[in-house]
């Protein structure tokens, strides 16, 4: 922090980066699932145009404040997420505000948005909405007890809150990264992940089958514009949260977009491959295996790594 | 008749007599349709001079190869008499053996004449006269022979 | 089970009234349900329609009998065919035409193509409903090779309006038999796949195991038919109860389950398609090459069909297709009633059905049952 | 949970290395199947018929004018537009077709933003697809019309050559109904019937079996039913829309089924005609079908009727021209004596000219309708015509409908084409002559009835086509006659006209019959209207040209028929003396001043 003007200016070259990356990784993912699905899918830059389209949109709906906050708050997340994760390991540009407990001020960010959402969506009214919000606080809380599980794990095994050290004591051969050293952790976390991307099976808080749309049902023009930029932030801050914490962080550009974009698949090749949960089939699960795994990746670490 | 403007003056001759032989027709006629027929084919005579005496000052040529149809029915109807309660079928017989022979005369001449340019003037006349003789033969076919 | 759902308060704040409908993507067609919920649980459930309402029957006492024939396969804007067929079967009966043979075995043909195109696109919205969207892009692919094949056949891919009373339209295009068969032999492939990846998922299982129980003894007293009461473990089925065209010299299986929830009618009818395949199989081996494909009629402009009435039913995907039809000796039908399944299966057996569901159960529910609103609304 | 439920959906992902089912540009790479229902094209052999209008449940298809394209006999000039607002592509339109000019492109996607261009007449505006070789077409074994005639009973040849019978026996009510059926109702006869006949309408009153209904549209327009119902030209039949891929409907057949099932006794109740005299008079001079309907009309406008008739029986040419066979008596007199009832005053043996002077009618009428009609046969004109043994048609014709035998011998030449050379040829078959038909020209161009020359062949006669008379000889028996007659090679017309036969004269031939009967046209002869008259009336060639409502320069004088028309059809004569009357009532109610 000593340098703070710089370091806003290096942030928003961050925010911007990453921002265009998981835009452009929305539409990676979409070529991807097409081709599943037998298509061709939707050309690499469609996402940007949707932003713009949306961007130049007016509102002629009003429903009180707290609707025109909620996506202020979810971007907010997004950035305020991505603000304390450190992009590059050893860099000094996209190092971020890097700090001793930034690990905690990420996952608090990460559950921000959320809440600010659901505040606003609850504002609009709509009982799609409402039983989306409902829904989604429901399968959040859940996916956070194995994720906080698999982050005490390694919070324990590297005895730091400090995401910049997590990574630096990943450093130095494969057989360093978490996924290796503590394999229980990740898994848990990973488990909490699918859920946190909203692919099947966990999407059922916005599925367009079983209520339309969910939280973002009276959302539109510009206030979906900037959900939408946040999901690229959102996206592209939990990817390097997660390479950073269990997968060895990054050292350069070329390594993060392969390690994000393989951790992304992971989410992307269960979804198109399954169904989705019912919120409370998905609750059920979460506080199921997810959760034994992680307390078990506590104990692994303490009974095993420690020592 | 040694020169094209002879020639020429006797074939417009020719068809004022035509043309008066069938006004002259037309005034004895008791039949009381063939008043009008008959000043019709006096009329188309008249016509036929008028088209010679364009040739004459130059306006127009006689076309001497041309192929003019002959339906032959001049040759073997019978010979009629032009008399006061002629039928239209016979005025049209009369009229198609008029032309007929009109033709005739000058295809005679033609084979009688040396000089290419005469021989081609009558030649072009003979034809004319074909064409004329045709057009009674097709009102022949046409108003006589309906069911023929 | 006859008893009418106990009333709600709605004041005492305890239930949300939700709608889901008109438009909705867990429905294929135009209906409302009314549902009211306590948290995630339905508890009640009212259907609505009347959004799609055209007056088909109304519409066809006004149009001669030839001039209802292209009107008669917008009922069932899915399953076009078997309203043409039916359509012209009772005419047929009216009037005393007999369809030569070989309009039999196209009439065949196309029925069943039809069936499995519509199950090819129930199976896809199955999926769907449940999450499993990307079977749904493979079924509707596969769904349009048919109509592909319809196209060729018919001249259009929806609304093939063919099955025309006498006979059919036209001959079978050149060279047709090799391209369907190879479009089943690709169906069947992706039915495998698709066995594979929906039928043997735990998620899917999880989520319609049990889900909409029809307990045996509703069957008759709610007039379910079709997949729906063979999931419940009756035996019956018109192609081989009553056999029309050419069923009767065709081989195939009748497909029960007795679990009679979700899971087991999709199982029921993906086993139906195979034995759909089957029949279709027999039909271009077996087909008659030649011979004339439509009866003689009489000129169609002023077709005066012989006062009488009468029922022909026809074992439709959904269960019993009917037609009902009265003449009256004049150039117009005097009265025409149309029997869809939808109309027992998406009206008095969802609101039924649907008590103490899940609000995320509410469209494969509703999709189980395979009902397409146009049809409940002639 | 078992495990495999857990790894199977992973199969999905086998999907991904396939090649896609879907492509880049679907639309311009796509075109719709050969037999695809797309938009609809029309071709020249569309004739306005309108059956596609009719069939269309959506009425998505209007008749319109087309500029440019003028109506005439069997092409309504109108054209279907079509209202793509309506259509549903069913194609009905195009089954139904019957020219089979329309058709659907597979052409399937049409963007413009000017709505109104999708309201367009197909086959004449400029549109896309108009060169689509694709699309729906109908099926050649599949129909939706009835194109295959009923078939009327009829006499065998052996049976009807044996006497003088009626060879057509008529419909039956259940055949009559079938054959009514057909008919699509399209309207093109109507336009072409010279009596504009409500073809369409009284063919649905024999199809809902109401002949009571029938007879009225009958004689709104035609008094002659009876005897048109056998005899007619019909006209009708050769522009009927059925005839494009079938047989056209037997339109004069089903006028015969309605008036075989009403007697005449009946005809005062059910026509309903009541007579209130207005104190004029009008006299018709020829009682033949121009005459008869002419004085029919006028009557029932109530003006005293006086027909003046040379013969000692009404009918004119169809009793005198027209042999039993093919009309009966009974069935002519059914139609003159119901037109007789009504109060006409016929005066028979009184030729105008001869008997009674025109000038006198003239002066005791307040109008004058004159159908004299062709009754002077052309002569031959060709060398030994005079033989005795040579007979004009007209003449045979005449002895036989008068009970008088015209000796024809053994052995017959007849000479023409028309229908009074092949009646005179099929009266000699009765008679028991074998018959030639010598003809000019070839057997499609013969103006007789398609069916007169069928049943003629069937019946024994032989025809001669491309055969020119050219001279006639004395033969070795005084009693028979030679003809020598060459062949013909037919050459087109170059100004348009039917091609014309020219003698072949390398070619003759030479025969004996007993008789040759020459038919080769017939003329008119009015010379009974004084010369002070004659100025004042056009003729051309030898025919009136009347002016409107068949009114002649002579106000007073109205003619119709053969001798006022070129068709010289019974029919044609019917809707002159129709119209004539028209003119007539106009004419002295003050409405046509002349």
């Amino acid at each position: 922090m000593q340098n703070w003007p710089s370091q806003i200016g290096y942030f928003m070259l961050n925010l911007t980066i990453v921002g265009l990356y998981g835009m452009l990784l929305s539409g990676i993912v979409a070529r991807t699932l097409a081709k599943v699905q037998g298509r061709i899918g939707i050309p690499l830059y469609q996402p940007f145009l949707d932003l713009a389209k949306n961007l130049g949109k007016r509102t002629a709906v009003s429903h009180g404040v707290m609707f025109y906050l909620g996506p202020v708050f979810r971007l907010a997340g997004g950035i305020g997420t991505l603000a304390f994760v450190p992009v590059l390991y050893g860099s000094e540009i996209f190092g971020n505000f890097s700090m001793a407990g930034d690990l905690l001020l990420a996952m608090y960010f990460m559950f921000f948005g959320q809440l600010g959402m659901a505040l606003g969506a609850g504002e609009s009214g709509h009982p799609f909405s409402a039983i989306g919000i409902a829904r989604g606080l429901g399968q959040m809380t859940a996916y956070e007890v194995p994720f906080a599980l698999a982050i005490i794990a390694i919070v324990v095994q590297y005895d730091t809150l400090s995401i910049t050290e997590i990574v630096a004591a990943q450093q130095g051969g494969i057989g360093n990264w978490t996924v290796f050293t503590n394999p229980l952790a990740v898994i848990a976390a990973m488990i909490a992940f699918l859920g946190m991307t909203a692919y099947p099976p966990f999407d059922v808080v916005m599925a367009p089958n079983e209520i339309p749309i969910g939280p973002p049902t009276e959302y539109h023009s510009s206030y979906l514009a900037m959900m939408t930029m946040n999901q690229a932030v959102f996206a592209g801050a939990k990817l390097i949260l997660f390479m950073a914490l269990f997968f060895g962080g990054a050292t350069n550009l070329v390594e993060l977009v392969i390690k994000t974009w393989a951790i992304y698949m992971v989410a992307v090749v269960v979804g198109a491959a399954f169904p989705r949960f019912r919120v409370d089939q998905s609750i059920r699960f979460f506080l199921r295996y997810p959760t034994l795994i992680g307390i078990a990746a506590i104990a692994y670490t303490q009974a095993v790594l420690l020592p | 008749m040694n020169t094209v403007e002879e020639i020429l003056d006797f074939a417009i001759d020719r068809e004022q007599q035509a043309a008066d032989f069938y006004s002259n027709l037309a005034e004895r006629v008791s039949s009381a349709w063939m008043k009008d027929m008959l000043l019709g084919f006096s009329k188309e005579e008249m016509r036929h001079k008028g088209k010679l005496k364009s040739v004459k000052l130059g306006d127009k040529l006689l076309n001497a190869d041309q192929h003019v149809q002959d339906l032959k029915i001049a040759d073997y109807t019978v010979d009629v008499e032009p008399a006061e309660d002629i039928s239209l079928q016979d005025a049209l017989i009369v009229a198609m053996k008029r032309e007929k022979a009109a033709y005739r005369l000058y295809s005679d001449m033609a084979a009688n004449i040396d000089d290419p340019e005469l021989k081609s003037l009558f030649l072009g006349l003979a034809q004319e006269e074909a064409k004329h003789k045709l057009y009674f033969e097709v009102q022949y076919d046409e108003q006589i022979m309906r069911d023929n | 089970m006859f008893e009418p759902n106990p009333p709600i308060d709605l004041s005492s704040g305890k239930y949300l009234k939700l709608w889901q409908g008109p438009q909705h993507p867990g429905i294929t067609g135009n209906m409302s349900l009314e549902l009211i919920t306590r948290g995630d649980e339905v508890v009640d459930c009212k259907t609505h329609v009347g959004y799609l309402h055209r007056g088909f029957e109304k519409l066809m006492e006004r149009r001669t009998f030839i001039q209802n024939f292209p009107v008669v396969c917008r009922i069932a804007v899915p399953e076009p065919t078997f309203n043409e067929y039916l359509y012209a079967a009772v005419v047929e009966e009216l009037t005393g035409i007999e369809s030569p043979p070989r309009a039999e075995w196209i009439r065949t043909l196309n029925l069943e193509l039809m069936r499995l195109a519509s199950y090819l696109m129930w199976l896809g919205g199955i999926g769907a409903a449940f999450g499993q969207s990307t079977v749904y892009q493979w079924t509707v692919t596969h769904r349009d090779y048919i109509l592909d094949l319809f196209e060729e056949m018919t001249g259009a891919r929806i609304y093939h309006m063919y099955i025309v009373p006498g006979g059919v339209r036209g001959r079978l295009p050149e060279g047709f038999e090799d391209r369907c068969r190879d479009v089943l032999n690709r169906v069947e492939k992706l039915l495998h796949d698709v066995e594979k990846v929906l039928f043997n998922n735990v998620v899917f299982k999880t989520r319609t195991k049990g889900l909409g129980h029809i307990p045996k003894e509703m069957v008759d007293p709610y007039g379910i038919t079709g997949p729906n009461q063979r999931a419940a473990g009756f035996s019956r089925d018109l192609r081989k109860d009553a056999p029309y065209l050419v069923y009767d010299q065709l081989e195939f299986d009748l497909i029960t389950a007795t679990e009679s929830d979700t899971y087991a009618r999709s199982w029921v009818r993906y086993l139906e398609m195979h034995e759909g395949i089957r029949m279709l199989r027999q039909c271009l081996d077996r087909m008659p090459q030649d011979g004339p494909f439509q009866a003689k009629m009489p000129n169609v402009l002023h077709w005066e069909v012989p006062a009488g009435e009468t029922y022909i039913k026809a074992e439709c995907t959904r269960g019993e297709y009917g037609y009902y039809m009265v003449t009256d000796g004049s150039e117009y039908l005097r009265r025409v009633h149309v029997r869809g399944p939808s109309y027992t299966h998406a009206i008095a057996l969802m609101e039924k059905l649907a008590v103490g569901t899940n609000i995320a159960d509410i469209a494969g529910l509703m999709v189980s049952l395979h009902t397409y609103p146009p049809e409940i609304e002639r | 949970m078992s495990l495999k439920d857990l790894i199977s959906p992973f199969y999905v992902w086998q999907r991904a290395f396939e090649k896609p089912y879907t492509q880049k540009r679907p639309i311009e790479d796509r075109p719709g199947a050969p037999r695809y229902r797309g938009f609809h094209m029309n071709s020249e052999e569309c004739i306005g018929c309108g059956t596609c209008e009719s069939i269309c449940q959506n009425h998505a298809i209007d008749m319109v004018p087309v500029e440019g394209l003028e109506q005439r006999a069997g092409d309504s000039g109108l054209r279907p537009r079509f209202d793509y607002g309506r259509c549903c592509w069913c194609a009905l339109c195009v089954d139904i077709c019957t020219t089979r000019s329309l058709h659907l492109s597979n052409h399937y996607a049409w963007v413009t933003e000017d709505p109104d261009a999708f309201h367009f007449t197909a086959g004449t505006d400029a549109m896309p697809w108009n060169q689509n070789s694709l699309g729906y077409r109908r099926d050649d074994d599949y129909h939706l019309l009835v194109h295959d005639r009923v078939e009327m009973q009829a006499l065998s040849a052996e049976e009807s050559v044996a006497g003088f019978d009626e060879v057509m026996r008529g419909y039956t009510e259940e055949e009559a109904v079938l054959e009514a059926d057909r008919c699509v109702e399209c309207g093109i006869c109507v336009a072409t019937c010279p009596a504009h006949m409500a073809i369409p309408d009284y063919i649905r009153t024999v199809r809902k079996g109401d002949y009571e209904a029938g007879l009225r549209l009958l004689y709104e327009t035609n008094p002659f039913s009876s005897t048109c119902g056998r005899i007619c030209t019909h006209r009708c039949e050769t522009v009927c829309v059925m005839g494009y891929q079938g047989d056209p409907i037997a339109i004069r057949w089903l006028k015969r089924a309605i008036v075989d099932r009403v007697p005449q006794e009946k005809y005062r109740e059910i026509l309903g005609d009541e007579v209130e005299e207005n104190g004029k008079t009008v006299g018709v001079i020829g009682a033949g079908p121009g005459g008869m309907s002419a004085a029919y009309y006028l009557r029932r406008q109530g003006y005293a009727v006086t027909v003046y008739e040379a013969q000692a029986r009404a009918g004119g040419m169809l009793r005198y021209g027209v042999p039993s066979y093919r009309l009966p008596d009974n069935q002519l007199d059914k139609d003159l004596e119901y037109i007789r009832s009504l109060g006409v005053e016929m005066r028979f043996n009184t030729q105008v000219g001869r008997d009674i002077p025109f000038t006198q009618l003239l002066d005791e009428h307040d109008a004058l309708f004159l159908a004299v009609g062709l009754n002077q046969p052309s002569a031959l004109r060709i060398a030994g015509e005079e033989h005795p043994r040579v007979l004009s048609g007209l003449r045979v014709l005449d002895d036989v409908a008068s009970g008088k035998d015209p000796g024809v011998g053994k052995r017959v030449a007849v000479i023409g084409g028309g229908n009074v050379a092949m009646d005179a040829a099929r009266v000699s078959r009765r008679l028991g002559a074998e018959v030639d038909v010598l003809y000019r020209r070839r057997i499609e161009d013969m103006p007789a009835d398609p069916e007169e020359i069928r049943e003629s062949q069937a019946e024994g006669c032989t025809l001669v086509p491309q055969a020119i008379p050219v001279e006639i000889r004395n033969a070795s028996d005084s009693n028979q006659v030679t003809i020598v007659w060459g062949e013909a090679e037919m050459v087109a017309d170059d100004k348009g006209g039917r091609p014309r036969p020219v003698l072949q004269e390398d070619r003759m031939h030479e025969e004996t019959y007993d008789c040759i009967i020459a038919a080769i046209g017939q003329g008119g002869q009015i010379d009974f209207i004084p010369a002070e008259f004659r100025d004042r009336i056009e003729f051309k060639w030898n025919k009136f040209v009347p002016g409107d409502y068949q009114q002649t320069g002579l106000e007073k004088l109205f003619v119709g028929g053969d001798i006022a028309n070129s068709r010289a059809d019974a029919i044609s004569a019917i809707e002159d003396g129709h119209h004539a009357a028209r003119g007539i009532h106009r004419f002295l109610s003050g409405a046509l001043d002349g």
